[in-house]
């Protein structure tokens, strides 16, 4: 398996610093109906680091990432979260893990505003949600936070308005704010800037460098702007494989990495 | 070609477009650039009739379009690629692109056309639509248009989303498509893609348009429009 | 549902509820109480204004219709299996009854014990599927408890059912022997009944409940086990829904094959669907429309009351399906020229997403 | 041995009925998205009018092959478009909930009209009498449904999978809005598909006649076993509407040839071990996460 | 006799006859709105019959729909008795129906006929004083059909029964029955209720090689049954075929076809005398139908209740009942009838009655040869046998 050949290198020496692993996958399979979407992967993500998982449309990105969060089972492999094996968990035990994600496709609680949105993901890691003999008003515990984070995200003027009636990158940063309410140790960013305009890409890049202290952020962007302004690591996923792991300067200059993935932009 | 005049279109009580006005000439490739927000992806939609509730004028070719039912407009040579790109999950790929009826076959890709331009389809022509990654079905959906011969392509973000090699493919794509005299409205984020393509920018602002700029125009006062307009 | 399309990453699975925003409403706690008031006095009056085993009727239907709207309009699950709780608790109330001569409150609650176990399994296998695919399943589950009392003669009686089912109370004999004493004895655990889901509704699991409706992946994503909410406000339905079968079986005196079959399952949906989806409150209306009409019916003369009721059921589903409840909600709204935006009442009509 | 023949035939025989209706069932529920709780009724009507026919104007079993159908389709047609249409862009559950008021009505109205007892029934006497092979008599009528649900479910399968109509009926299903936009005029095609599906319940109905009591109720119970098989096999699967319709064919003659008490019991649990297992069904896809 | 002497003691002024039956249901042909307007044919009768000597200054009919639902049943029946004034309920069928029906009248004690329904528990453990059952049972079919056709000829049974309380009990009479007239049962097979598919139980029972199968399924079970019986084949093998509930109704919707050669008992036959043929007609008249036995049952009861307020000149349900225990009658309903006492059955004459050939009909609902009649001492259930099954009325 040549994927791991020229993997070992950079981790072993992230490794022998002394840095830890917070998301590790091995030997990661999925087939659908005979189709290998995804092909005996390893991950490794240390902790504290920003990591960017790039590669063509159709490499696996996506289904690695529901792998990695439980919304779909691996064929073969294991996952580990801070030396803890999670394969074969549900997603909201995986979420209790300290693994929180966002999705490609906004997902969201049509009916429900934004702050309680945020109300609902921070009681979420607080347990409690299955209180059906106490009164709803236990939920204003978590007002505060929640309007903090609703405002970090620029929506303080939408608080109260019902997510399905709000304009798309609306939606996005809203979905930003409904991770980070999980405080997560681990966060996984399904193409966060997707549909954004440059000036929300920027805040988003802010955001996310401000949310990753002290936290493990993996991400998925076609943006390379974004890559290179966040990614501590790169790892470049083509037809379910590895093909080249590495900072974002040894990735962007790896010859296959252009024929496969960047093309001319890589000299733009 | 396409002539639209004050239109508005309302959300209920909101209204999305405050009197658009714009022209698109036969053979021309056009963007309509704008903030998330704007009302693009609501103009394209009333254009091809999917949203209905717009007041104003639409004539395509000199006829007044503006009441007409949408599969009748796409028979006059409107083609859709619609934002979230509309894959059918109980058809395959093959099925998806062969679908639409084929409007004015001799501007109309053929198949193996398509196929070779886009590989990935052919192999796994066989897959349901949707199991295709999102990139994948991006050039569905781009494909799938081609087919008809459509002979004014209204496109809602080709790019999003796409990896840069395949962005590239569609720029190609469309280029092409320019060269064979189709003319194309495109909606796009990115203003780089955007000014490689296109002869003509229209600038939406809160649903209005807010410039009409050239291609030169365009680029020299792309700082100041990425500013303004926060793009 | 999810099944049909199964294409994004978001498989919501939306009940025919919708808009019912849990809202946390200051100033308006004045027309609840006025509300609340009037309903009480409407329970109060019922036996006066109605033959009483009607009026028993009428509140037994209204609990069972509630529990089925909080399962249905919150967490957005149609059960069309809901009788297996409501019969299944009939027959053990009546069994505990008959056996032990409990008073009548205790049997009833023994027997919405009963169902809320009944419901454990069926729970667990039903919220795996959501949509139509519950609908049927549960369907089909209640169908297989019916066939189950047909066949267990020795307990269930079968055909003939379990007849003369005492009501004990404490010797109290008006309350034992008139049914207008009857009521008021039984209606106490009607309104416990209606708490309890109220509660339920306006709590934190009631949140999550509605977020699970409107986008399980997501609300995965935040940490919540959503088969296992789901599981829960099933449980808790089948328990009201099995008090509710219990007060009824108490009051007529019997348990029948009737109680565990398919059409008492679609006549509290078509109860609840009259009422108003997601309005918690709506079942009480339609319980009284639905049990007083049929109830006519049955003295008029008039062969064929599917006729009347199915008829009822399209024009409702056709016109108006906020319900009564909704709609009058929706009116009062209007005139007073408030924006509908955010109501706490009614069902959507809401596009279906594929 | 002999035996096993004997009810796996009659199994079979039985299938044929569920299959044709599932099949129905399935593409409503395929095209339209909505599950029709009225399945059952329209089964019913397709033996009461095939009774009502030959009782009035004579028309004989062969030729209630071919318009009761005809006549079911137009019934259909006039449901799809004074009722379901107007709810096919909300929630699916209203047309669940709108059908299921259908069928009240209707049974109650077939009732009202032409009593409780059921109505007679004859069939061409080349259906009558058995097929005897050795020791095994075969019920020639029942070989006859086997053969004849066979072939209609085939045809089906072909005409959805294999010709551009069904992929413009797939397709219109799944998003209406975009493939009115590709050009292709979907209200034209979904009354029709409607009333197919309607018509196939029909047929199963004049099949089930010859057999079966004709009463108002004889789609009460055979809706909710019809739920069963499409659960079991997939909703909007229509390879597994049909191989789900046999299998419980099978299952309800085995079950009442061995443990009689628990044969329809049988059915429920089949659908609960499937959907332990495989939630979505035999054949129903596999949900993306 | 002594009513004759005017005025007499009633409750309101009147008396108030409920007819509680299935209007809209299965049974809707058998009895249904048929039945009252048999009793009100009954009511016209008596007011005819003593004209001005009529004791009871007005009789109001009135009736409801119970769709077969035991708990609209025991609303109603509760509803006639306290606030309708109904001094009496008649007809009532489906079991759990009539049971709940019983159970209000001995609360309320007021009177109630059951004639619709088959159980045997309303003369055995759930027997009440103010309740009498009229014109069959499951006793009563099977000793009928299950011995008479034994001593047919026909020895070797196979039963095919719904397994349900009323099969059950069915099979159980029906066996007893055949093994004490000789016969022997080789095979109880139990079916499932409802049930549409029969084929395989047929397989089964014709496997064995009997004289006859038994078949204790009603209603659409039993259409079923009968036409897959015929598409078998079974007759052509010389197994025939014994039912063990059929009323004249399921003839009259199926033709008699597939009823070809099929035994059952008849409570009462309108066609089988002049007597009968003479109301049948009257009955004709008014419906525009032949009666089936529950019709001229209800005719009967009605007549018999006001017979017996007459005489006593009271409503009064106890003057009523004393009256009518141990009263022996003779109608065009009940022959050589008497009000037993001991367990209120009501026991009169029943028959064995065959289905004709279709040239055989001579005109519609000319479908039954009695083949015999069956002496109301052996046809029902005996007294200790009641009173074993719990029936308790000897205080
Ligand atoms: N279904 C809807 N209901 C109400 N308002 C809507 C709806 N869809 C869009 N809008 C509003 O209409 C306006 C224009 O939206 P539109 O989707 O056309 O913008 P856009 O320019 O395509 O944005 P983006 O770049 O994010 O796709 C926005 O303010 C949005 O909030
Ligand atoms: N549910 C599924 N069934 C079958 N195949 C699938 C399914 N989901 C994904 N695939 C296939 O797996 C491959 C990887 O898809 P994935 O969505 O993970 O790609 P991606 O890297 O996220 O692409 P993009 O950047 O375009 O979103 C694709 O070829 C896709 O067709
Ligand atoms: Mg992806
Ligand atoms: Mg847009």
């Amino acid at each position: 398996m040549n994927a791991a050949e020229h993997h070992d290198a950079p981790q072993q020496g992230e490794r022998s610093t002394g840095q830890t692993v917070a998301l590790s996958a091995k030997g990661l399979s999925k087939d659908f109906r005979g189709f290998r979407a995804v092909n005996n992967v390893d991950l490794d993500v240390v902790e504290g680091q920003i990591h960017a998982l790039v590669g063509p449309n159709g490499a696996g990105k996506t289904t690695l990432f529901n792998l990695l969060t439980g919304y779909i089972k691996p064929t073969s492999g294991t996952i580990t979260v801070h030396g803890k094996d999670i394969t074969g968990r549900e997603p909201e035990q995986i979420a209790h893990e300290g693994v929180a994600r966002s999705f490609q496709i906004t997902s969201l609680f049509d009916n429900l505003t934004p702050r309680e949105h945020v109300e609902l993901g921070l009681q979420g890691m607080a347990g409690g949600g299955m209180r059906f003999w106490r009164s709803d008003k236990q939920l204003r515990q978590y007002r505060e936070r929640a309007d903090q984070l609703v405002d970090e995200v620029g929506l303080s003027a939408l608080a109260d308005r019902p997510a399905g009636e709000l304009a798309y990158g609306q939606k996005r940063a809203l979905e930003m704010a409904l991770v980070i309410s999980l405080d997560p140790t681990v966060l996984l960013l399904d193409e966060p800037t997707a549909g954004m305009g440059r000036e929300d890409v920027d805040r988003t890049i802010e955001l996310v460098q401000q949310i990753a202290k002290g936290r493990t952020v993996v991400f998925v962007d076609h943006n390379m702007h974004v890559v290179g302004s966040l990614a501590h690591h790169v790892t470049v996923l083509m037809a379910g494989e590895v093909l080249a792991r590495g900072t974002y300067e040894t990735v962007r200059a790896d010859q296959r990495v252009i024929n496969a993935y960047l093309g001319e932009e890589s000299n733009a | 070609m396409l002539e639209i005049t004050g239109l508005q279109a309302f959300y209920g009580e909101a209204q999305a477009l405050h009197g658009v006005d714009l022209r698109v000439d036969e053979g021309e490739v056009v963007t309509l650039v704008g903030r998330n927000g704007a009302g693009k992806t609501t103009l394209l939609r009333s254009i091809m009739g999917l949203h209905r509730d717009v007041r104003g004028s639409i004539t395509l070719n000199g006829a007044e379009i503006t009441t007409l039912a949408s599969h009748k407009r796409a028979r006059q040579g409107l083609g859709w690629v619609q934002d979230d790109r509309g894959i059918y999950a109980s058809l395959t790929v093959e099925e998806n692109l062969t679908l639409p009826t084929v409007t004015h076959p001799d501007s109309a890709w053929s198949l193996s056309e398509v196929y070779e331009a886009f590989p990935v389809l052919a192999d796994r022509r066989r897959a349901p639509g949707t199991t295709l990654s999102g990139g994948e079905q991006q050039m569905l959906a781009v494909a799938r248009v081609l087919l008809t011969g459509a002979r004014l392509l209204l496109m809602d973000e080709p790019s999003e989303g796409l990896a840069p090699v395949i962005v590239q493919q569609i720029r190609d794509i469309l280029l092409r498509v320019k060269e064979q005299g189709t003319t194309v409205l495109l909606v796009e984020q990115n203003v780089k893609f955007a000014s490689t393509v296109a002869d003509r920018h229209y600038v939406l602002a809160e649903g209005a348009v807010a410039a009409n700029l050239d291609n030169s125009e365009f680029t020299q006062r792309q700082d100041e429009l990425l500013t303004y307009l926060g793009m | 549902m999810s099944t049909h399309t199964a294409h994004s990453d978001a498989t919501t699975a939306p009940g025919p509820s919708g808009v019912e925003r849990v809202t946390h409403a200051t100033g308006r706690s004045w027309r609840h109480l006025a509300l609340l008031a009037a309903g009480l006095v409407l329970a109060l009056a019922l036996p006066r204004i109605i033959y009483p085993p009607v009026a028993m009727d009428i509140a037994a239907w209204a609990l069972f219709a509630v529990a089925l709207d909080l399962l249905l309009g919150f967490g957005g699950l149609l059960s069309f299996g809901h009788a297996a709780f409501w019969g299944g608790s009939a027959y053990v109330t009546g069994l505990v009854a008959i056996n032990y001569g409990l008073p009548f409150p205790l049997a009833v609650l023994v027997g919405a014990v009963a169902a809320m176990l009944l419901a454990l399994p069926i729970g667990y296998l039903s919220v795996r599927s959501t949509g139509i695919y519950f609908a049927m399943v549960t369907l089909a589950f209640a169908q297989m408890i019916y066939f189950i009392a047909n066949q267990w003669n020795d307990v269930t009686g079968g055909e003939n059912g379990l007849q003369s089912v005492p009501t004990n109370f404490f010797g109290i004999e008006a309350v034992e022997t008139d049914s207008f004493w009857f009521y008021y004895a039984a209606l106490p655990m009607i309104i416990l009944g209606m708490w309890i889901a109220w509660r339920v509704v306006h709590s934190p699991f009631g949140r999550v409940l509605v977020a699970t409706r409107d986008n399980a992946p997501r609300a995965r994503a935040l940490g919540y086990n959503v088969e296992g909410y789901r599981i829960t406000v099933f449980v808790i339905s089948a328990g009201l829904a099995g008090l509710a079968g219990g007060l009824f079986a108490i009051s007529h005196g019997f348990v029948s094959l009737q109680e565990v079959i398919w059409n008492t399952s679609g006549k509290v949906v078509l109860i609840t669907v009259l009422g108003g989806i997601g309005t918690l409150w709506g079942g009480i209306l339609g319980a009284i429309v639905i049990v007083v009409l049929e109830d006519q019916l049955a003295s008029s003369g008039f062969e064929g009351i599917g006729i009347i009721t199915g008829t009822v059921f399209v024009v409702v589903v056709l016109l108006f399906r906020r319900g009564i409840w909704g709609t009058v909600a929706d009116f009062l709204a209007r005139r007073k020229g408030r924006e509908v935006e955010g109501d706490d009442v009614g069902i959507a009509d809401e596009e279906h997403q594929p | 041995m002999n035996s096993v023949l004997q009810y796996t035939i009659q199994g079979l025989a039985t299938g044929s009925f569920y299959a044709i209706a599932a099949l129905g069932l399935a593409i409503i529920f395929g095209v339209l998205g909505v599950v029709n709780f009225a399945h059952g009724a329209c089964y019913m009507l397709g033996a009461v009018v095939a009774a009502v026919l030959l009782d009035v104007i004579g028309l004989n079993f062969w030729a209630a092959l071919i318009v009761v159908p005809i006549l079911l389709f137009i019934f259909g047609v006039i449901l799809e478009r004074g009722l379901v249409r107007w709810l096919l862009q909300l929630d699916p559950l209203y047309n669940f909930l709108l059908t299921f008021g259908l069928s009240l009505f209707l049974v109650d109205l077939i009732k009202r009209q032409y009593g409780v007892s059921g109505l007679p029934y004859t069939i061409p006497d080349v259906l009558t009498g058995q097929i005897i092979m050795g020791s095994l008599r075969l019920p020639t009528y029942h070989v006859f449904v086997f053969v004849a649900s066979l072939l209609v479910c085939l045809a089906v399968w072909m005409l959805m999978t294999r010709t551009r109509l069904g992929m413009i009926v797939r397709a219109a299903t799944e998003r209406s809005e975009l493939t009115r936009a590709l050009g292709i005029d979907v209200g034209r095609w979904v009354t029709p598909v409607f009333g197919f599906g309607i018509a196939l319940a029909g047929l199963a109905g004049v099949l089930a006649a010859p057999m079966r009591a004709i009463t108002a109720d004889m789609g009460s119970s055979f809706i909710i076993i019809l739920f069963a098989v499409v659960v079991i096999g997939g909703l909007g699967s229509i390879v597994g509407a049909v191989v789900a319709g046999f299998l419980v064919g099978l299952v309800e003659a085995f079950g009442q040839a061995y443990a009689p008490t628990f044969s329809q019991v049988a059915i429920f649990v089949l659908m609960a071990l499937v959907i332990l297992f495989k939630p979505n069904g035999l054949f129903g896809r596999e949900e993306s996460a | 006799g002594p009513g004759g002497d005017g005025e007499g003691e009633f409750t309101d002024g009147k008396v108030v006859i409920g007819v509680l039956n299935d209007q809209s249901g299965v049974y809707k042909d058998l009895s249904g709105p048929n039945s009252v307007i048999a009793v009100e044919m009954a009511v016209a009768d008596y007011e005819e019959e003593y004209g001005d000597d009529a004791v009871i200054p007005e009789i109001e009919v009135i009736d409801a729909d119970h769709q077969n639902k035991p708990d609209v049943a025991n609303t109603k029946a509760q509803e006639m008795y306290e606030r309708q004034g109904a001094d009496i309920i008649l007809d009532v069928p489906t079991s759990s129906a009539a049971l709940a029906v019983a159970d209000q009248a001995n609360s309320h004690k007021k009177l109630h006929f059951n004639i619709g329904a088959a159980t045997t528990e309303l003369t055995g453990a759930q027997c009440n004083p103010y309740t009498f059952h009229y014109a069959y049972d499951t006793y009563q079919l099977a000793n009928g059909t299950g011995k008479t056709v034994t001593e047919n000829g026909d020895t070797n049974w196979q039963i095919i029964y719904p397994d349900y309380a009323f099969g059950q009990d069915m099979d159980k009479s029906f066996t007893a029955a055949i093994e004490a007239a000789g016969g022997t049962v080789g095979g109880h097979i139990a079916t499932p209720f409802p049930n549409d598919n029969f084929a395989t139980f047929l397989t089964k029972a014709a496997a064995e090689k009997p004289d006859v199968i038994g078949t204790m399924q009603a209603g659409g079970d039993l259409i079923n049954l009968v036409k897959q019986y015929g598409q078998a084949g079974l007759a052509d093998q010389g197994i025939s075929l014994a039912v063990g509930l059929m009323f004249i109704t399921d003839i009259h919707s199926l033709g008699v076809e597939p009823f070809k050669g099929v035994t059952f008992t008849d409570a009462w036959y309108w066609d089988m005398d002049d007597e009968s043929r003479a109301w049948a007609d009257e009955f004709m008249e008014e419906t525009g139908g032949r009666p089936s036995f529950a019709h001229a049952a209800n005719y009967s009861a009605a007549k018999q209740y006001l017979e017996a307020v007459q005489q006593e000149g009271s409503d009064d349900a106890d003057t009523v009942v004393g009256h009518l225990e141990g009263k022996e009658v003779d109608d065009v309903f009940l022959r050589d009838g008497k009000f037993r006492a001991e367990d209120h059955r009501v026991i009169h004459d029943v028959y064995l009655a065959k289905v004709k050939d279709a040239a055989d009909v001579t005109e519609e609902w000319d479908y039954e040869e009695i083949v015999s009649t069956i002496p109301a001492a052996e046809a029902f259930r005996p007294v200790e046998d009641s009173i074993a099954a719990g029936c308790n009325l000897g205080d």
